[in-house]
């Protein structure tokens, strides 16, 4: 059987969406599932991101 | 560049403090910070241009600028920066005596000149004037005035009547 | 309107004490990105400044100095 | 409108529960996707059919609730596993107070309290009274170190993130007293240390080396006690209490494992191995981020790319076969050419902006500026919504170019060149003013200033897109190979995966042999033959039809640009040219050769890696040893090197039980500042203590001495619970070394990548580009990133691959087109740009019978020296022409002055 040229990422946290945007850009169908409403995980709730305290936003 | 800057901004009569150069990496806000309002602060303590000591009166400035302007565009000022930041570059010559010496030597000269030329273009165009007023005000010596002056009558640009100059409409 | 505006900043002008004017040019890569990075933290400084990004200081033209003083700048800051 | 009129109250779960919403709501402005969502628990009318407000009020009839969950089918090549991480059980907190006093948060609450879109808009206070508190303490290791809840492992983050939580907070409230109770202070990260040291110093954070047990309420404050290490005990009282609550593994971990039919380990992590960190134990499933175990996010960043390129390995024959592309509309050229027709969106950022600057008189005012034939004000303009909006705005009025007044250029310009393409405008005809994080944020006491400046950079931003041009995208052909620099465990794993990707690749190593350090280690640190490892590797390596293996190497000089580099390799005083497109750097690291401590003097001080050399070869060394004494840090932290070499500590522990192993009865005893093994070498610690192993603090001022006898040696060493010095005379003294760079300064050089201060290469983006450098094309893995494990090293250089392969897989790529363009009529061929080109960005090349300067697009990054040392002004920069850069200076005057 030929392999499938799509791949499933389960979790839209910063490792999922990361996950999603490399394979996508190496010539991969991507579904990206996430239980919540919108992606981004707890990277999106952080004010700001160390050591150089840059927002994470 | 920018000691090129200062340089002439002094040569124009503008204190060349008005003018800094700093650096503040993407990570150094808090001196990003400390840079920019230092520096607010000592213009503020300047006051407007052409109200700090030794600057020349803002109608001088803003025309003796105009001709800055033209000057910096024009091609000898032009090749003498590009040539001295090439040799610079490839002696690897970064101190700041060495690019002082080059500018002061090499480039503010012709930067001047041109400058002394399109402000006499400038100057006259709102009358005639004798070699005297124009050498004041330009702030340029006798020898500096006159030889634009003079290129300029062989241009058929300027022609002198009873000691004084005035544009030929050309 | 833009008339108005400029009538309305000469009389703070005259209340406040001097504001200047300042034009920066600033790197997108250090200043332009520090200048952003002081916004993130809610760092304050004086609003005197107006900013114009290049990619990079080594753009700065000698014309762009001395044609922003001619504009009636007090000052203006470079920023790599 | 629908969050509005909805009855229902439910707490708001984003900012931590400290703030109410309604069961239709959006998460948060920025949210991806950015429609509002309704929380089907708390709903009225999906739980007892009631209500419907939210439905009838909504002008878009975007509310169905006839909609039922569906299930999906789908057939997948491979399956990547990144679910996050778990809370802390509550039932843990209480024991700290958590839920019986109000001012006991966790760090997740704490963070949104010092966020400026948070509930309290970035204000600090109390949630008993919304008073400000003034002396706030931060306990850690809260559910992590901690068998008595069942998460014996260290969580890795907390002790990071509560001193960044400090310092946030110290930065907004200056007067703030802040304490940080802390077992080891475990800032292990590539510039970890220095933050903390930063931290330390610039806001006077109080470290106190204690365990807290418990929390107590005392007149409306917090009572806490603790004992130091030299036995003293403490007490104080706090106004707020911070609990730096652990990673868990997911809640639904379980669910995961069955479903996915994966194994978990003794946590309920997903279980994976030192030389296979991202491969669960069913193939095709492979995981990354904190189910792999915790961390934080450059580790979880790098561990998705390297979960990316492993997918890609096992599935490049399917590469392309379901992609879809994205078309965009032809460009409309003759609108473009159109007189300027402006338009401009003067953006409230939610409060951002509009809560300092007067955004509807910035409207207004742009609407009175030559060219503007639209001005209007959009509440969040980088929303999914507005961006429609916005694109449809442009069409209906026939806009050419667009002035976007929100924030930085830098973080959304690219957002907005692609609402352009996408209705077939040139992405360059858009032009930003940042009037929120360079006005509105920075002016916060002086709304009418900012208010004037915002007006100020509106006008210039209009008179530079007066004359923005349309710009080509240039594209350039990939050559579909690679370097790989390097050929220890990441150099080998990087060739490897981009060679099972389907990419030829070249790895050069300096040395004689494959395997770099890996070569000395004995075992790795779940035990595994580190040498079986090795031989796997280097087998797998040399056998690849993809791989040519070029040993006594090195690079000589590498020219060209991202898709077509040309480098010069040396082999035995030969040369040879190749060509690739992209370059990975392994140049690796090596074990710090200490001064002082005996080194040298005596054959029984010796290093780790020596001490495992030694083990590995039988356990005869240790007949007559009694005392074994081992030394932390040596030339890390502040010794000879400022780094934290990240795994000595845990090298130390594993080597100790190795000792314990061989001999039960031999006493050893591990001289320490802050013991970092973090994660699950939590257990080798614990393990080791309960072996008998002697842990003893030491600080950078009291650092133990290793005194030469006649015969033997003995250590001196100060001890804080003693409060004495002590001596031990030692049968062996290990030191643990650390790492130092290799000698990474000419490559640095060679490739213009940039290196630390401490040696090491640089990466792009400490969190979201950890394993490219600032060079496109360049990427980076293993410990020429910083010190690392094994483990560490594979998984980034994995990710490594994945980003190298892109550009391969790709087989274009696209320049940003701020490029330098000569104008060859204008030009003298003087040469001046070349030579002070910084990235050899511009070649003389003849045309007819004179010489003229001509700009290589992809090298070019627009720096635009060319153009300003030009003597004829014959160089244009795109995006930024002098005429642009004219027009700003001149509509900075508020008069304006136009020549005439």
């Amino acid at each position: 059987m030929a392999k499938s040229g799509s791949i499933l990422v389960l979790g839209g946290g910063v490792a999922g969406v990361q996950a999603a945007l490399d394979l996508s850009e190496l010539g991969y169908y991507v579904y990206l599932v996430e239980k919540k409403a919108s992606i981004g995980g707890v990277m999106a709730q952080l004010d700001k991101t160390f050591p150089t305290n840059d927002c994470s936003l | 560049m920018a000691e090129t800057c200062k340089q002439f901004l002094a040569d124009c009569g503008i204190n060349p403090d008005r003018l800094t150069l700093e650096w503040a990496s993407a990570a150094e806000a808090p001196r990003f910070v400390e840079l920019i309002t230092g520096y607010v602060n000592n213009i503020k303590e300047k006051g407007e241009i052409g109200a700090a000591e030794g600057e020349v009166d803002s109608a001088t400035i803003k025309r003796r600028l105009k001709a800055a302007v033209k000057a910096a565009e024009a091609r000898k000022p032009r090749s003498a920066l590009g040539m001295l930041a090439k040799k610079l570059h490839k002696d690897g010559e970064y101190s700041k005596e060495a690019i002082a010496k080059g500018v002061s030597s090499k480039i503010v000269p012709a930067l001047r000149a041109e400058r002394i030329k399109e402000e006499m273009i400038l100057l006259l165009r709102d009358g005639p004037m004798d070699i005297d007023a124009l050498c004041s005000a330009l702030s340029a010596k006798k020898e500096e005035v006159e030889k634009p002056l003079s290129q300029l009558q062989k241009k058929g640009v300027v022609e002198e009547q009873d000691g004084k100059f005035k544009l030929t409409g050309k | 309107m833009a008339q108005e505006n400029v009538l309305e900043k000469e009389n703070e002008m005259a209340q406040e004490g001097f504001e200047p004017r300042i034009l920066g040019f600033f790197c997108h890569w250090c200043c332009y990105a520090a200048a952003d990075a002081a916004g993130v933290s809610r760092y304050q400084y004086p609003p005197n400044v107006r900013v114009i990004r290049v990619m990079c200081t080594g753009r700065i033209d000698t014309r762009f100095i001395l044609e922003a003083f001619r504009c009636g700048a007090d000052g203006v800051f470079t920023g790599g | 409108m629908c969050t509005m009129y909805c009855p229902r109250p439910v707490v708001d779960t984003y900012n931590e529960r400290l703030d109410i919403t309604r069961a239709p709501h959006i998460d948060y402005a920025q949210a991806i996707p950015s429609s509002y969502y309704i929380d089907a628990k708390a709903c009225l009318r999906v739980n007892y059919e009631t209500c419907n407000l939210c439905a009838q009020t909504c002008t878009a009839g975007a509310i169905d609730f006839t909609q039922q969950p569906k299930e999906l089918d789908l057939s997948v090549g491979a399956v990547v596993l990144a679910p996050g991480f778990g809370r802390v059980d509550e039932k843990v907190l209480e024991k700290f107070g958590y839920g019986r006093y109000p001012d006991v948060l966790t760090s997740f609450e704490f963070e949104r309290l010092t966020c400026a879109s948070g509930p309290s808009e970035g204000h600090i206070v109390r949630p008993s009274d919304n008073k400000r508190p003034k002396k706030i303490a931060f306990l850690q290791c809260i559910g992590s170190r901690d068998e008595t809840c069942g998460n014996g492992y260290c969580s890795s983050v907390c002790c990071m993130y509560a001193i960044k939580e400090a310092s946030v907070a110290k930065e907004h409230e200056p007067d703030l007293d802040i304490s940080i109770f802390f077992m080891d202070v475990r800032t292990m990260g590539k510039g970890f240390d220095d933050a903390r040291k930063r931290a330390q110093e610039k806001y006077g954070i109080n470290v106190i080396r204690a365990r807290v047990p418990r929390v107590d309420q005392v007149d409306g404050k917090l009572a806490l006690t603790w004992t130091t290490g030299d036995g003293e005990h403490h007490s104080g009282l706090f106004d707020m209490v911070v609990l730096s609550v652990g990673l868990e593994s997911p809640e639904d971990a379980d669910l995961i494992s069955r479903v996915a039919d994966i194994e978990l380990n003794h946590y309920n992590f997903c279980r994976t191995s030192v030389d296979a960190p991202l491969v669960s134990s069913r193939n095709g499933v492979l995981v990354a981020g904190a189910f792999q175990g915790p961390k934080d996010i450059p580790e979880s960043v790098t561990q998705a790319s390297g979960a990316a390129a492993i997918a890609s390995e096992l599935l490049a024959e399917a590469r392309n076969s379901q992609t879809v592309t994205v078309t965009y509309p032809e460009e409309d050229k003759a609108l473009e050419e159109e007189e300027p027709r402006i338009g401009v969106f003067v953006c409230h950022c939610g409060v951002n902006i509009a809560g300092v600057v007067d955004v509807k008189a910035v409207r207004d005012y742009a609407g009175t500026l030559p060219g503007v034939v639209l001005y209007e004000d959009t509440l969040y303009s980088c929303s999914q919504d507005a961006l429609k909006s916005i694109a449809e705005k442009i069409k209906e009025n026939r806009l050419n170019r667009v002035v976007i007044s929100a924030c930085s250029p830098r973080t959304h310009e690219p957002l907005f060149q692609e609402t352009l393409r996408s209705i077939g405008l040139n992405p360059a005809l858009v032009e930003m003013a940042n009037i929120r994080d360079q006005c509105a944020w920075v002016h916060a006491q002086e709304p009418e200033k900012a208010t004037e400046k915002a007006k100020d950079l509106v006008r210039m931003a209009v008179a530079k897109a007066r004359l923005l041009a349309p710009l080509e995208q240039p594209t350039v052909d990939v050559t579909p190979s690679a370097l790989v620099i390097g050929a220890g465990a990441a150099g080998m794993s990087a060739a490897l995966s981009i060679a099972d990707q389907g990419y030829k690749v070249v790895l050069v190593e300096k040395g004689r042999s494959l395997g770099g350090n890996l070569k000395r280690l004995t075992w790795t640190l779940d035990g595994q033959d580190a040498s079986k490892v090795l031989k796997d590797m280097v087998k797998k390596v040399k056998a690849h039809r993809n791989i040519e293996v070029l040993t006594s190497a090195q690079v000589e000089s590498v020219s060209g640009y991202v898709g077509n580099f040309t480098s010069t390799i040396s082999k035995g005083g030969k040369t040879q040219m190749i060509n690739h497109g992209v370059i990975v750097l392994a140049t690796g690291g090596r074990e710090y050769k200490p001064k002082g401590y005996g080194y040298g003097d005596s054959t029984r001080v010796m290093t780790q890696l020596e001490l495992e050399e030694k083990l590995a070869r039988g356990k005869g060394f240790l007949r007559n040893a009694k005392n074994v004494v081992m030394i932390q840090c040596v030339g890390s932290r502040g010794d000879d090197m400022t780094h934290c070499s990240r795994l000595c500590c845990t090298q130390a522990v594993k080597n100790a039980l190795k000792l314990k192993e061989a001999k039960p009865e031999v006493n050893v005893f591990v001289f320490y500042r802050d013991m970092r093994t973090y994660g699950f070498y939590e257990d080798l610690y614990r393990e080791a203590r309960k072996k008998g192993v002697k842990f003893i603090r030491y600080t950078s001022d009291r650092k133990p001495e290793v005194i030469k006898l006649s015969r033997g040696i003995k250590v001196r060493a100060y001890d804080e619970l003693i409060g004495d010095d002590i001596e031990i005379p030692a049968s062996l003294v290990v030191l643990s070394t650390g790492i130092a760079p290799g000698d990474n300064q000419e490559l640095s050089k060679i490739i213009k990548a940039p290196l630390t201060s401490d040696g090491f290469f640089l990466e792009a983006h400490a969190k979201l580009r950890p394993v490219e450098v600032a060079v496109d094309g360049v990427y980076l893995c293993g410990l020429a990133h910083g010190p690392k494990s094994l483990e560490e090293s594979v998984a980034q250089a994995k990710a490594a691959a994945a980003k190298a392969t892109i550009p391969l897989a790709k087989g274009k790529v696209a320049v940003a087109p701020i490029v330098s363009k000569v104008n060859q009529d204008l030009c003298i061929g003087c040469g001046i740009c070349e030579s002070l080109c910084p990235f050899n960005a511009i070649t003389l090349e003849k045309v007819g019978k004179r010489k003229k300067a001509r700009t290589i697009t992809a090298s070019c990054k627009g720096c635009g020296i060319c153009a300003s040392h030009c003597p004829t002004i014959a160089i244009s920069m795109g995006g930024f022409t002098d005429e642009a850069i004219m027009a700003q200076i001149h509509a900075f005057s508020p008069e304006g002055c136009e020549e005439e």
